[in-house]
C-alpha cells in the first residue's frame, strides 16, 4: 500500500452560516483541501450527536461541526443549545477515551469564505497527522468468533 | 442438500405491481435456474434486503403456478419500505418456503369458503389459485372479500376476473364511507356481508384470514352455520425471524408459529393462549 | 464410561496439555469488578478458581452473543457471494463450568438439533468439549436439586472433575471427553467408583419437579403472575444470563453492497420482542412476558421436547435488578 | 421499621393512598421490592441498609400509575429523582405521599411537592467516595488508558438494557435503541455497539442524572455505567451551574443556555 493517506473530513454544517460561507469560498475560487465532504443542517442545534458517532463508525478519519457566530443563529439560539451540548459531548468521549482531536468545532460565518477554507485545510492536516481512525473499528472482535476475521472483513470490502 | 437454513437464495424481482397505497406485489424469479425451490400453499418465506433485514410474508402466488413466486406487502417497517424501494431486477434474498402449508389435498370434493380482507388476501390467493387451478377437484368456491376503501383492494384485476368467472362466487365489499361513486358492490363490513349471503357448511371447509378483528367477527357467523371447529381454518402471523422454530419470536404459548403453523384449524387456535 | 484419578498437582499440567495441543481453552477468569465470566485463556494461571457460579453461562461458547451468520458483498455479475466460517471453527475446551451449565448444553443441544437442525450451534458444538468442575460451594440462589439434578450431576459433560482431598476424581462420559484423557494418559490412574457425596455442595432443595408437573398445568391462568411480575423492569438480563434461553434476533450490519447477518442475543422479556410492524404487541404487559418465559422453561418445553430447560443454576436470580426469584415464583403459580 | 408500618398501615386504611411500593424480605432474606395494597401486608415492610432500589422509577409503569394515590417507601436518591421527574413535568398526574427514614433513622412523611423539595434540599447527597475515587482514577489516566479501559468494560456488555430498565430518568416510551428507520445504535451486542448505546445513554442523561448509581449496581456484568453519567453531572455541574434533583423548578442543563457559556474549544 504505497498510497499515501487521504483522511476523510465529514463536515456537518447549518445552513445559513457555514454552508454560506463555504459557498462564498467556492465563488470566491479559494482553493482548499478536497478530503471534506459537506453534510447541510438547518442549524447546529439540530445536529444529533449520533450523526457524528455515526460518521466515525462508517469510515470517517475527522469531523468539523460548524455554524453561526454566537448570536447569529437563524433561529436566535440554536447555536447557544449546540454549544452546551458539544461542550457535554466532547467532554464525554474524552471520558470514555475516544480521540476528540479528531473533532473540530468552529464559527464560521456567511461571509467568511477564507476562514472556512482555513478551516478544512487545518483539519485535514492535523487529520493526516494523526493517521487513519482504527481505534473504532478495532473494537469489534467477538471473543469467541475467533475466527479469521481480518480476512473476512478483507473480501467484504 | 444445503443444511444451512440461513443462507439465502437470491431471487430477483421480475416484475412490480402496484396493488394499493403502500401495498405492492413483486413477482421474483431465482437467479440460480438449479434452485429447487417448491414450496405448498399456506407457506411463507423470509424476503431480505441486504443492510436492512428479513421480512416475512407468505407467498402468494400458487404453487400450480411454476417458474417463478410472487410475494405482496405493506410497506410498514424498516425492511418492508427498504423492499418497497427495490427496482426491477434488483436482487434480494430468499429464504423458505418454512411452515406447516393448508393440507389442500384433504379439501378435495368439498365446496371451500374463503373469508378475507384488506392485506389478508395474498396468504390467500395462493389457495384460491390452486383450487381454480385444479377447479374440478373441488366443489363450489365462494370468496368474501372486503377492504376499508375501494383502493385498499389488492388484486384489482383478479377479483375482476373471479367475479367474470360462472364456477366462483365472489362477495366483495368496502367498509361503509369507503365506497366511490361508480362502486357497483356490497358496502359493509365482511362478517355483515357473510350474514347476508350464508354459505352452505355442508361438506364445505372455511379458510378465514386477515386483521384480528374480522376472525373474531367472523367465527360465530361460520359457527351459526354450521362449521365445525376443525373445518375453518386460519393463518396466523407473528413476528419471526429465523422461520425455523429457534429464534422464539413467534411463540404462542409451547406453538411456534413459524414450524407448526402458520396454517390452524379454528380448533387448534382456541387451545392456545391468547396471545397472537 | 472411564473413572480416573489425577492430582491437584497435576491438574495444571493436564490443562497446559489441552493448550499444548492447540485448543482454545474458554474458562472462568475473575475480572477487576469481582465478577468471573468465562474468556478465552493462555495459562493456567488465568483460570478462577474461588467462584459459585459465572455471571453469565457458558452457552457463549456454542451460541454467542453476537454470532456472525455470513458476510454478502456484490460480485461482478450482479449477484451476491456469501461467505460464512463454519469450518473455521477452532477445537475448543470449556473448562471449569458447573454442572448445572453443563446439563444446560444438554438441552441446548436438543433444541438446536431438533426438526431443522441449525448448522452453526451444531459446528461450534461439534468442536466443544466439556470439562466440569462439580461444586464443592453453593449459594442460596442455587436450586439443582430442585430440577431433578444435583452438583455432581454427569448429564451434558464430557468429562467431569470432582475435588476430593489433593485430587480429582473424574469421570469420563464420551468419546470426546476420552480423547482429551487419553493425550495425557500419563497424568491418570484408574480407579473404582467412588462416593463423590461428601464433597458436594448440598444447596437447598425449594420444589420438586414431580410436585410441579400436574400444578404446572393451570398454572397459566393464576393470578399470582401480576405480583410475580410487578416488580420486573422489563430488561433482558435473566434471559441473557440463563445457561438454555435461546431467543435470537438476526439482523443485517452494512449496506446493500456489503456487509454481514449477524444474530444476536433477544430476550422475551423485552418489550419489543412480539411487537408487529403494525403497532400490534400480542403480549404487551410484563405480566404476560414473565409469564412466558416461566412457562416456557417449565410447562412448555417440556411438552415440546421432553426436557424442563430450568437447570436451577440461580443466574437469573443473581443479575435481576428487582430480585425476582424463579423458584418462589414458581412456587406461588402453583399454588 | 414497626413505625414504619404503622403508618403505611393507616395511609392504606385511611385512603391516602391505594398503593404502597416499598421493600419487603424474599425468602432468602434480601430485600426486594413489593407492593402494597392493604393494611394487612403493611406489616412485610422493612427498609434497612440493603434497601437500595430506586423505587421512583416504578412510577413509569401503567399498573403502578392506574392506582394513582401511591405511597413511596425512600430513600433520599430515590426522593431526589422524584423530584427531578417532577421538574421534567412527568409524575404531576399522581398523587404522592413519601415515606423515608433520615438520618437519626426517625420516619419522615413527605406529602407535598414542596416538603418533597425542603427535604431533598436538606438531606442533599454528595457523590459516593468509592465513586469519587473512580473518577478520579480515570481522569488521572491517559486518553488511551482510558479507551483501554472503556474497551474492556464495555466488551463485556450483553445489552440486556437493565442499566436503561432501572432507571427512573429513563422514561421515553419509545428508547433509541428500538428505533430502527434508521439504526441508530447497532441490536447486536458487540463493542462498537455497546459504544453507541452507553455514550447514547450518558448523553441523554447527562445534566438529569440523579446519581443513585443503581444502573451500575445491577449491571449485571458488572459495568460502571454510573460513572459515565456522574461524570457528566459533575462536568455540567461546574460549567452551567445548578444542580440535577434539587428543586422543582430545576429544569435540565442542555435545555437552556447562557450567552456567555464556555466556549474556548471552538476554533
Amino acid at each position: 500500500m504505497a498510497e499515501t493517506f487521504e483522511p476523510k473530513i465529514v463536515a456537518f454544517v447549518c445552513n445559513w452560516c457555514t454552508y454560506a460561507g463555504a459557498d462564498l469560498a467556492g465563488t470566491s475560487r479559494t482553493k482548499y483541501a478536497t478530503n471534506v465532504r459537506i453534510i447541510r443542517f438547518p442549524c447546529t442545534g439540530r445536529i444529533d450527536f449520533m450523526l457524528l458517532i455515526k460518521a466515525f463508525q462508517n469510515g470517517a478519519d475527522g469531523i468539523i461541526v460548524s455554524g453561526c457566530h454566537p448570536n447569529d443563529c437563524h433561529y436566535t439560539s440554536g447555536n447557544f443549545h449546540a454549544r452546551r451540548r458539544w461542550m457535554v459531548f466532547k467532554s464525554l468521549l474524552d471520558f470514555m477515551g475516544f480521540p476528540t482531536d479528531r473533532i473540530t468545532f468552529s464559527w464560521v460565518s456567511a461571509a467568511e469564505g477564507k476562514k472556512w477554507a482555513d478551516l478544512v485545510n487545518e483539519t485535514t492536516e492535523s487529520v493526516r497527522a494523526l493517521g487513519p481512525f482504527t481505534d473504532y473499528k478495532n473494537l469489534d472482535f467477538t471473543q469467541f468468533n475467533q475466527i479469521d476475521h481480518e480476512g473476512i472483513a478483507e473480501q467484504s470490502r | 442438500m444445503d443444511t444451512n437454513q440461513y443462507i439465502p437464495y437470491q431471487v430477483r424481482i421480475a416484475d412490480i405491481i402496484d396493488e394499493a397505497p403502500l401495498v405492492r406485489t413483486y413477482k421474483l424469479e431465482f437467479t440460480d435456474p438449479s434452485a429447487n425451490f417448491t414450496f405448498k400453499a399456506g407457506q411463507f418465506a423470509e424476503y431480505g434486503v441486504f443492510g436492512e433485514g428479513e421480512s416475512t410474508f407468505c407467498i402468494a402466488s400458487s404453487p400450480t403456478r411454476e417458474g417463478y413466486i410472487e410475494c405482496t406487502f405493506r410497506s410498514s417497517g424498516r425492511v418492508t419500505k427498504a423492499l418497497a424501494n427495490c427496482e426491477i431486477n434488483d436482487i434480494i434474498g430468499l429464504r423458505g418456503p418454512f411452515g406447516r402449508p393448508f393440507p389442500i389435498e384433504e379439501w378435495y370434493g368439498k365446496d371451500i369458503v374463503f373469508i378475507t380482507g384488506g392485506i389478508g388476501l395474498p396468504p390467500l390467493r395462493c389457495v384460491i389459485w390452486n383450487v381454480l387451478d385444479q377447479r374440478s377437484t373441488f366443489g363450489k368456491v365462494s370468496i368474501y372479500y372486503g377492504a376499508r376503501t375501494v383502493a385498499d383492494l389488492v388484486y384489482k384485476e383478479e377479483l375482476d376476473e373471479w367475479k367474470r368467472r360462472d364456477d366462483v362466487n365472489l362477495f366483495l365489499t368496502v367498509d361503509p364511507g369507503g365506497e366511490t361513486k361508480d362502486w357497483k358492490d356490497n358496502v359493509g363490513f365482511v362478517p355483515t356481508i357473510i350474514e347476508q349471503n350464508l354459505p352452505s357448511s355442508k361438506n364445505a371447509i372455511a379458510i378465514v384470514a386477515g386483521p384480528p378483528i374480522l376472525i373474531k367477527m367472523s367465527m360465530p357467523i361460520l359457527a351459526k352455520c354450521g362449521f365445525a371447529n376443525d373445518k375453518i381454518f386460519t393463518t396466523l402471523e407473528n413476528r419471526m425471524k429465523c422461520g425455523v422454530g429457534k429464534c422464539g419470536h413467534c411463540t404462542v404459548g409451547k406453538t411456534y408459529v413459524c414450524k407448526d403453523g402458520p396454517v390452524f384449524t379454528y380448533e387448534e387456535v382456541l387451545l392456545m393462549p391468547q396471545e397472537y | 464410561m472411564e473413572l480416573k484419578l489425577i492430582s491437584t498437582t497435576d491438574i495444571a499440567a493436564f490443562f497446559d496439555g489441552l493448550l499444548k495441543a492447540g485448543k482454545v481453552v474458554v474458562a472462568p477468569v475473575l475480572k477487576q469488578s469481582g465478577k468471573v465470566f468465562f474468556k478465552p485463556v493462555q495459562s493456567f494461571a488465568e483460570v478462577a478458581t474461588e467462584y459459585i457460579q459465572t455471571t453469565f453461562s457458558a452457552k457463549e461458547v456454542v451460541f454467542p452473543k453476537v454470532e456472525e451468520l455470513f458476510t454478502y458483498k456484490h460480485n461482478e455479475e450482479g449477484g451476491l457471494d456469501f461467505n460464512d466460517y463454519l469450518d473455521r471453527i477452532p477445537e475448543t475446551v470449556i473448562w471449569g463450568l458447573r454442572p448445572c451449565d453443563a446439563a444446560g448444553f444438554d438441552y441446548l443441544n436438543v433444541f438446536f438439533l431438533q426438526e431443522h437442525p441449525d448448522a452453526y450451534f451444531k459446528a461450534r458444538y461439534d468442536k466443544t468439549t466439556l470439562v466440569t468442575m462439580s461444586c464443592s460451594t453453593c449459594d442460596e440462589s442455587c436450586f439443582c436439586t430442585s430440577v431433578d439434578s444435583h452438583p455432581g450431576d454427569t448429564k451434558g459433560s464430557d468429562v467431569l472433575l470432582t475435588a476430593m482431598d489433593g485430587k480429582y476424581y473424574v469421570e469420563v462420559m464420551t468419546e470426546k471427553g476420552s480423547s482429551l484423557i487419553n493425550n495425557n494418559l500419563e497424568l491418570f490412574t484408574s480407579t473404582e467408583t467412588l462416593s463423590k457425596e461428601r464433597f458436594l455442595a448440598k444447596p437447598a432443595t425449594r420444589f420438586s419437579m414431580e410436585e410441579i408437573k400436574d400444578r404446572i398445568q393451570n398454572a397459566y391462568d393464576s393470578v399470582e403472575w401480576k405480583q410475580a411480575s410487578m416488580g420486573c423492569y422489563s430488561c433482558g438480563a435473566c434471559a441473557f444470563a440463563c445457561p438454555t434461553c435461546t431467543c435470537f434476533d438476526i439482523q443485517d450490519e452494512g449496506t446493500q453492497d456489503h456487509g454481514k447477518r449477524v444474530r444476536c442475543w433477544d430476550a422475551c422479556a423485552l418489550s419489543q420482542f412480539t411487537k408487529h410492524a403494525s403497532g400490534h404487541n400480542p403480549r404487551k404487559t410484563q405480566t404476560e412476558r414473565r409469564r412466558q418465559r416461566l412457562m416456557h422453561k417449565f410447562k412448555y418445553s417440556v411438552e415440546n421436547l421432553g426436557i424442563v430447560s430450568c437447570v436451577g443454576c440461580g443466574r437469573c436470580i443473581r443479575v435481576c435488578p428487582s430480585h425476582l426469584n424463579i423458584f418462589e415464583n414458581i412456587l406461588s403459580v402453583t399454588k | 421499621m414497626k413505625e414504619l408500618q404503622n403508618k403505611a398501615a393507616e395511609l392504606l386504611e385511611n385512603g391516602t393512598i391505594n398503593l404502597l411500593i416499598g421493600f419487603c424480605e424474599d425468602g432468602s432474606k434480601r430485600a426486594v421490592p413489593c407492593f402494597i395494597e392493604t393494611a394487612a401486608e403493611a406489616n412485610t415492610l422493612v427498609f434497612n441498609q440493603d434497601c437500595k432500589n430506586n423505587l421512583s422509577v416504578y412510577l413509569h409503569k401503567k399498573e403502578v400509575k392506574d392506582a394513582v394515590k401511591i405511597g413511596l417507601v425512600a430513600n433520599v436518591a430515590t426522593l431526589r429523582s422524584v423530584l427531578q421527574l417532577l421538574s421534567e413535568n412527568q409524575l404531576w398526574s399522581l398523587t404522592l405521599t413519601y415515606l423515608t427514614v433520615n438520618g437519626a433513622g426517625e420516619l419522615v412523611v413527605l406529602s407535598s411537592a414542596e416538603e418533597l423539595e425542603g427535604y431533598v434540599q436538606a438531606n442533599f447527597p454528595t457523590c459516593r467516595p468509592e465513586d469519587q475515587e473512580m473518577l478520579d482514577k480515570l481522569n488521572a489516566m491517559s486518553r488511551e488508558e482510558r479507551w483501554a479501559f472503556w474497551k474492556d468494560q464495555l466488551s463485556e456488555c450483553v445489552k440486556c438494557y437493565a442499566c436503561r430498565a432501572v432507571c427512573p430518568m429513563c422514561y421515553c416510551t419509545v428508547c433509541t435503541t428500538e428505533c430502527n428507520q434508521p439504526q441508530w445504535i447497532k441490536t447486536s451486542a458487540e463493542t462498537s455497539g455497546n459504544f453507541e448505546y452507553h455514550t447514547m445513554r450518558a448523553m441523554h442523561l447527562a445534566g438529569r442524572c440523579i446519581n443513585c448509581g443503581e444502573c451500575g449496581r445491577i449491571c449485571p456484568a458488572g459495568i460502571p455505567v454510573h460513572l459515565l453519567t456522574a461524570q457528566m453531572n459533575q462536568e455540567i455541574e461546574q460549567e452551567f451551574g445548578g444542580k440535577t434533583g434539587w428543586s422543582l423548578k430545576g429544569g435540565y442543563a442542555l435545555n437552556s443556555f447562557k450567552p456567555g457559556d464556555k466556549e474556548n474549544f471552538i476554533k
